[in-house]
């Protein structure tokens, strides 16, 4: 809504162009984390390198907490930014799909015993099985949300209320452990490489999701439906089938996400893994600036998104706020999110903007 | 189409059936579990039990009528929990005070999120997911571990009970015992009743259905759309703020994870009373009973023995499917 | 109808993958839903907090495997997934259903009167198992099975301070940090307050104590921030094993190594419980010392059963056995309150022959 | 203000992003008269009532209602219900969720509590007395549409108003309903209501109206006594032609030399869809121009709708070249070398958020296929070549498409479809709200393409620009096609007559 006359850049429309860069947000927010983190103690940003007790030299710090734990975050973030884009609404079930391609994993490694010395089965196979799983219960929300046209965040309540009991049901509620370490690698350190693994997964994810939206019209699809879905079924496609998609994609990301988390803990605890994750990834996806609507996204705001939350979360442990306050914290981010965000507001802010130019002119 | 003919209304038919599944499953329970379901306690129990819960759904109910949703109210329960036994053990209080707290918590609540959803336009799945983070978080920082109330007024209050007359079972050695319930479920009750009137027998209560029907059209009917959406938020977690006061009464302690997952329990019980997502649709009684087939269920999963905890889970996942799969096809039909 | 086949397909799809994890060990067979005669065997009802830890299911199992149906017993059980509410909901529900017994190993201490009360008006004996309750009136439980925590810690200390000595390390320079169980729990009010009068009496720097709620993953969490914190752990009271899993992985994966050697820049790891995964990691070495604690509690809970049957009065309180296991030898055995203790120097064969 | 006017609006703006809706129209309306508001589609009729009843803020101008000397302004339609103005509107805007009753009285009453018994009783009065097939209690969801429609007129004549607003009541009533309508209408004239009539029912504005006011382009075009304003002017003045001008005379119509034994590129057979349309044949030839015309909601749309796909097909057969071809959804037209430019141009042209690149190549890039996707190179090769070829006023292929004017988007349309290089082209309504200047170029556009062999199907509601590029023109009046006219009945008079029904 910039008027092209003003030869000038106002102060508003200098803000509105700012603002209207998607990933802007994103790293003002980081840039504000990281300047508050300096100034009030930079010890935060040290890294220290050691040895495990496998041997292994790490890398350790705040830093490293962030790109470890980020990641999971960074890789649900992909696919909840494509369920955003193209339903215009979010997954609330990626915490319960989590348990249950992870309990999945841990009962093809583990077979009959839950605690086996020897893996049964290769943890190539263990995670293959259970991205078809996850994918399935993608699926059942996919057609839930494309087919019978229930919204998405009611539609997967009820995976997220039946998820965890399923994660529980599938070892028979015990909680199998891994003894393997080559499996505790997936959500630690690859000897020898002093940067967590995680980050690397993370890395090839985002990378496999750029080579799909480069290789393919994913991106183009996922947006036009999600901006218009009558249009882009006059042009062709078919929208349903681009939700659904959308939701199967989802399931591979919690699949990957799964893996690290089960690996961290070479266990699970089906009531806690992963829990309030969905909440995160959707606020990454919102944080990076993508319309919780639906519609355009841009998927690197989102993974910067992810990596910024976990920046705060990291900076609110740090100044030692208790992990169930955290939610409050959140909330206060959300909200002012959402509210700079609302169209409404956006367009009081406009309207003032246009009348201080105005009063100027005169 | 013309003719006069009485048909069974799409809202009806949703009643119809939770009232039917209902009945049938708690026949069901009596007949393959025996003694426990013949007692009229395990009934009254349940209620009991759900009084909360059955507060909290009313609100879902009204605000999903309205087109909304709210899953914040969850969360307002632990607050109010939390914030009321802190006042009552920490700070003196008395029984009074700590209705007014919960009072005004529920009251605080529902003006930010209604003037959100209502007046800025945002979703009301964001609002509340916010408004559910911040209740969470406020119940830790207002206090960390869980504790039982001790304050004296208050656990005698908790522990009143309202006989039954005429209702009672033997119980194992043989004495007459009678059944009752908890002051929870009388208020519960009334907030029912008084909730079934608003909505049908006043004007606020049928703007609901107009704004959730169509608010495009309820707003060319000359309805204030917006105060109506505020208002139906207002009132959802004013009632979180009541079921929360229940909530407490009936456990008597403060706890951050009470009422973990309470929001998504109400949401549950709304659609399976037949109350629409899409807004429009839905029924106080169909709600009620939608309360009762969700705990009936609850509780015939564990009198069953079954050992596993998470079949309840599972079983009230797939009546959520069951009932939102009908809910569409409804529509579906509906459409055509 | 073709978009109701699809979901019927990908339903049955779900069924499949879960059916057959699900099937591969026989799922629990759902007795009770019929024939659920009266008098046909002796009828007990237990509410388990939960299954938060590998210790509480193998205190599930054991009850489950001694109330077995071979042995003319009908067993109920209930998982309250750690509320309150939910256990007195169980247990109003085993009032209604005429139980001969009532099992009860409670989330919490208090709260408990109304419910017990109850019970006691129908009739119906409480067995209370592990954590114990806190009623006014002791007659409202008929006996308690469980562990001594306050012993346990004790146990632990006098340990740690046999150790310190014999190793001439000075009692300030012991850093100890305490991973507390869930807050209000029996067994984290008695470890907490042992470790707290140790700490006090043999002059122990105590850096801090947060709860990592016995859970591996908050325990993780928990001993990360400690770390961060202070430079200068040296020792660390974890009150479960998982959580001990727990601040392990956390202390690896800051690069510093777990070990009894605290001299030479080990962090020492103490542990109660004793799992069969947590004195795996004692005969590695990872965990200097656990303290048993005996989830068996089944066999414990059916004699008083059967003392009550026979009409006898069984004891109010019965502990149950519980064993001491470390890494290191030169501490043989220590005395607390007068008895001796032995430390069992733990061994595979040692390992082997436990049962859970 | 004059002394019967009831409501006077007086120098009414409003815009819209890109769309200027009404600029400076000034609408008198007297006590206890019937007056027609006619136009064609975008005219601004339905945004004159909606400024008229709040449901838009108006930029300028002021409203005057009789009993009130000061400006009065309405924010909401609350507030209009309260001054006294009831409205009927274009779609049915009831809440069909509601009983008949309910619908009758919601936002009506100040009472806290519902009286459903006094509501119910009175509704049945009002029903029986307007002989409404329904009874109080029924759920409104399960009458029919025009009982639907029959209940909203029933609750807007039951209030207490002084202006009664009818914008398009009558599109879904049967004859009998009409006359009841009308009946009511002559009835509240006599009490003094002023009544404002939308229709584009031509004989129903001459059975009841006593004035008409024409609107075109959001402009004002004059007030006229039903007397003075004969029919054929009538539609000559909402079509913004004086049939008096020469251009009636000037015979240039348009002739297709179709050759002998020409199979047609397109042919249907009794095709009708669930879009509410009667089943009509059809048939263009290849290099051929032809069009449907008839008045808003006459079915041109849907026609074109169906060959598309875009609706649901319930029936009739379909030839491309001489051999059947099954269309089902829009992706089988595609392939079938179908384009079809959108009647609605933001609700099923556009997508609004992406760039004019991405929206120019959409169409070639569904067509190519998913794991097939352009090269940036390639994509910007096409926008820029079409870019230039079309003359699209863009910052950059990159700006969103929605920043554009409203001529920009559709040549970013009719781009997307040219570049499928399709065989059979339908532009349904390309020049509507869009400048004279790109008018015209759409047109030249259309005629060079047709030389280079494409067929195409040009619908608008302007009928010289449909004489200027059609060789043949399909009538169409209430759903069902009534008339096909080519060579020298090619003429403003005949379409017009055509359209009107038959008279002159």
């Amino acid at each position: 809504m910039q008027t092209k006359k003003a030869n000038k850049l106002t102060v508003s429309e200098l803000f509105g162009k700012l603002l209207s860069q998607q990933i802007f947000i994103p790293i003002a927010a980081l840039l504000l984390l990281a300047i508050f983190n300096l100034i009030a103690d930079p010890s935060f940003y040290k890294i220290t390198y050691g040895i495990n007790s496998a041997g292994a030299p790490v890398l350790s710090g705040y830093l490293m907490t962030i790109l470890d734990y980020g990641s999971e975050l960074a890789i649900l973030a992909v696919g909840m930014t494509l369920v955003t884009a193209a339903s215009g609404g979010q997954d609330i079930s990626v915490g319960a799909t989590i348990a249950i391609a992870g309990s999945v994993i841990l009962r093809v490694l583990c077979g009959t015993n839950s605690r086996p010395d020897t893996l049964q089965a290769p943890i190539i196979v263990a995670f293959l099985v259970a991205c078809v799983v996850a994918m399935i219960f993608g699926a059942f929300n996919g057609v839930l949300v494309a087919y019978f046209k229930i919204q998405p965040m009611v539609a997967t309540l009820i995976l997220f209320t039946a998820g965890r009991s399923i994660a529980a049901w599938i070892n028979n509620n015990e909680l199998p452990i891994i003894s393997d370490p080559v499996f505790s690698y997936f959500g630690g350190f690859i000897p020898g490489i002093p940067i967590p693994t995680p980050f690397f997964i993370a890395a090839a994810v985002v990378a496999v999701a750029a080579l799909a939206l480069k290789f393919t019209n994913l991106g183009l699809y996922t947006q036009a439906v999600g901006i218009n879905e009558s249009s882009s079924r006059l042009n062709g496609l078919n929208p349903a089938f681009i939700k659904f998609l959308s939701f199967v994609i989802l399931g591979l990301c919690v699949a990957v996400a799964a893996l690290i988390k089960v690996s961290r803990l070479s266990s699970i605890n089906y009531s806690v893994i992963a829990k309030d994750i969905e909440m995160d990834a959707i606020l990454a996806v919102a944080l990076g600036g993508n319309a919780l609507s639906g519609g355009k996204f841009n998927l690197t705001a989102s993974i910067m998104g992810a990596y910024v939350i976990q920046f705060l979360t990291t900076t609110l442990y740090k100044f030692n706020v208790q992990s169930d306050a955290l939610p409050a914290y959140k909330a206060v981010v959300v909200i002012f999110l959402v509210v700079i965000s609302s169209s409404v507001v956006r367009d009081y802010l406009r309207n003032i903007g246009s009348k201080i130019s105005k009063k100027g002119v005169a | 189409m013309q003719k006069k003919r009485k048909t069974l209304t799409d809202a009806n038919l949703l009643l119809t059936i939770t009232i039917v599944v209902f009945f049938l499953m708690y026949i069901g329970a009596i007949l393959f579990q025996g003694k426990g379901f013949l007692k009229p306690q395990t009934f009254f129990n349940i209620l009991n039990a759900n009084a909360a819960l059955l507060i909290l759904s009313c609100g879902m109910s009204v605000v999903m009528i309205t087109g909304g949703i709210d899953i914040s109210v969850g969360g307002v329960t632990a607050l109010v929990s939390m914030c009321c036994a802190v006042y009552l053990d920490y700070h003196n209080g008395n029984v009074l005070g700590a209705v007014a707290i919960a009072l005004a918590i529920g009251l605080a609540f529902g003006i930010v999120q209604g003037f959100l959803v209502a007046y800025l336009d945002i979703q009301p799945f964001i609002v509340s997911l916010a408004g559910m983070f911040f209740a969470r978080g406020m119940t830790t920082i207002v206090n960390t571990n869980p504790f039982n109330v001790a304050n004296e007024e208050f656990v005698a209050l908790k522990n009143v009970r309202i006989i039954i007359p005429g209702m009672g079972s033997l119980n194992k050695l043989g004495k007459y015992v009678n059944a009752y319930v908890e002051i929870g479920v009388i208020i519960a009750i009334l907030v029912v009743i008084i909730l079934f009137c608003v909505l049908k027998w006043t004007r606020l209560g049928r703007f609901f259905y107009a704004v959730g029907g169509n608010s495009q059209s309820a707003l060319m009917l000359g309805i204030n759309v917006k105060r109506t959406k505020f208002l139906s938020h207002l009132l959802c977690s004013l009632l979180a703020g009541i079921g929360g006061f229940v909530y407490f009464m009936h456990v008597g302690s403060g706890a951050a994870s009470h009422a973990m997952g309470a929001e998504m329990n109400a949401i549950a019980s709304s659609i399976i009373g037949g109350t629409m997502l899409t807004g429009g649709v839905g029924n106080i009684i169909g709600t009620f009973f939608g309360v009762l087939s969700l705990s009936t269920i609850q509780n015939i999963v564990s009198s069953a023995g079954l050992d596993q905890a998470w079949w309840t889970g599972i079983t009230i996942a797939a009546m959520l499917c069951l009932f939102l799969v009908i809910q569409s096809v409804v529509m579906a039909r509906k459409k055509k | 109808m073709k978009k109701l086949l699809v979901l019927l397909g990908i339903i049955v799809l779900c069924l499949l993958a879960v059916g057959y994890f699900g099937s591969v060990t026989p799922v629990e067979n759902i007795a009770g839903m019929e024939d659920e005669v009266p008098g046909d065997g002796i009828v007990v009802g237990f509410s388990q907090l939960g299954a938060e830890s590998d210790w509480r299911t193998a205190n599930t199992e054991s009850m489950k495997s001694t109330f077995s149906e071979e042995k003319g017993y009908e067993f109920l059980f209930d998982d309250a997934q750690q509320k309150q509410e939910n256990q007195i909901k169980a247990i109003r529900n085993f009032i209604l259903q005429e139980v001969d017994y009532i099992v009860l190993a409670p989330v919490t201490e208090t709260g408990w009167d109304t419910v017990l009360q109850e019970a006691k008006d129908a009739g119906i004996p409480v067995i209370i198992v592990d954590r114990m309750v806190d009623v006014a009136d002791n007659r409202l439980f008929t006996a308690w099975v469980g562990s001594d925590f306050e012993l346990e810690g004790k146990k632990a200390c006098e340990w740690l301070h046999a150790y310190t000595k014999l190793k001439s390390i000075p009692a300030e320079n012991i850093h100890i940090v305490n991973i507390q169980g869930t807050i209000g729990a029996s067994a984290q009010i008695g470890r907490t307050a042992s470790l707290r009068r140790a700490a006090k009496d043999y002059g122990w720097d105590l850096l801090a104590e947060e709860s990592g709620e016995y859970t591996q993953a908050k325990a993780r969490e928990v001993m990360g921030s400690f770390l961060k914190q202070y430079d200068n752990i040296n020792v660390v009271y974890c009150e479960n094993d998982n959580e001990a899993f727990g601040a392990i992985e956390a202390i690896e994966n800051a690069g510093k190594r777990v070990g009894k050697d605290i001299e030479s820049g080990e962090i020492m790891i103490m542990s109660f419980d004793s799992t069969n995964a947590g004195l795996t990691d004692v005969l590695e070495g990872k965990i200097a010392l656990n303290i048993e604690c005996n989830p068996l509690h089944g066999p414990r809970v059916q004699s008083i059963i059967e003392t009550l049957e026979t009409g006898g009065t069984p004891d109010k309180q019965a502990y149950v056995e519980e064993d001491m296991f470390a890494t290191d030898t030169s501490v043989t055995s220590i005395t607390v309150n007068g008895f001796n203790y032995p430390v069992t120097k733990l061994t595979e064969a040692v390992l082997k022959e436990r049962t859970y | 203000m004059k002394d019967k006017a009831v409501l006077e609006m007086k120098n009414i703006h409003k815009n819209f992003p890109g769309v200027r809706a009404l600029q400076g129209v000034d609408f008198t309306l007297c006590e206890g008269e019937i007056h027609a508001l006619m136009g064609e589609n975008g005219a601004g009729k339905s945004t004159l009532i909606k400024v008229l009843t709040g449901v838009y803020g108006k930029d300028e101008g002021q409203i005057f209602i009789k009993g009130r000397e000061d400006e009065i302004l309405i924010k909401s339609p609350e507030e209009a219900q309260k001054a006294g103005i009831s409205t009927v509107y274009q779609e049915i805007t009831l809440c069909l969720n509601l009983t008949v009753a309910e619908n009758m009285f919601i936002g009506r009453e100040n009472n806290v509590y519902q009286n459903w018994e006094k509501m119910n009783t009175d509704t049945t009065k009002i029903l029986k007395s307007l002989d409404i097939q329904a009874e109080a209690t029924q759920e409104l969801g399960s009458c029919s549409i025009a009982v639907q429609q029959m209940v909203a007129i029933a609750r807007a004549v039951d209030m207490e108003c002084k202006v009664l607003i009818l914008d398009e009541p009558t599109s879904s009533l049967d004859e009998q309903e009409v006359e009841k309508l009308f009946k009511l209408m002559r009835d509240l004239r006599a009490k003094g209501v002023g009544i404002i009539f939308v229709t584009h029912f031509l004989d129903q504005v001459y059975e009841v109206c006593d004035k008409i006011t024409v609107l075109r382009d959001g402009k004002l075009v004059g007030e006229y006594e039903i007397n003075d304003l004969p029919r054929v002017k009538l539609v000559s003045k909402m079509l913004g032609k004086d049939l008096d001008e020469k251009t009636e005379e000037s015979k240039k119509y348009r002739i297709y030399e179709k050759k002998s034994g020409a199979v047609p590129v397109i042919e249907t057979e009794g095709l009708y869809s669930n879009g509410g349309i009667k089943p009509f044949d059809f048939n263009i030839y290849k290099g051929e121009v032809n069009g449907f015309t008839g008045l808003l909601g006459s079915g041109r749309s849907e026609c074109v709708r169906a060959i598309f796909g875009a609706d649901g097909i319930l029936g009739g057969t379909m030839k491309k070249n001489g051999k059947t071809v099954k269309i089902t959804k829009p992706i089988d037209a595609m392939k079938n070398g179908i384009g079809y430019l959108p009647e609605d141009r933001k609700v099923d042209g556009i997508i609004g958020d992406l760039s004019v690149r991405d929206n120019i190549i959409f169409a070639l890039q569904v067509l190519r296929g998913f794991f097939k996707p352009f090269t940036k190179a390639e994509a910007n090769k096409f926008a820029d070549e079409y870019i230039k070829l079309l003359g699209i006023k863009t910052a950059s292929a990159n700006t969103p498409i929605k920043s554009l004017s409203g001529g920009n988007q559709q040549k970013c349309i009719l781009a997307r479809w040219l570049l499928t290089n399709p065989e059979y082209l339908i532009l349904d309504e390309p020049t509507r709200g869009i400048d004279i200047g790109t008018k015209t170029e759409i047109q030249k556009l259309v005629l060079k393409l047709a030389g280079e062999g494409m067929s195409i199907t040009f619908i608008s509601s302007e009928i010289d620009e449909m004489l200027g590029t059609c060789s043949r023109l399909v009538v169409m009046r209430d759903r069902k096609v009534v008339g096909e006219l080519s060579g020298e009945e090619l003429s403003q008079s005949m379409i017009m007559s055509t359209i009107a029904g038959g008279e002159k």
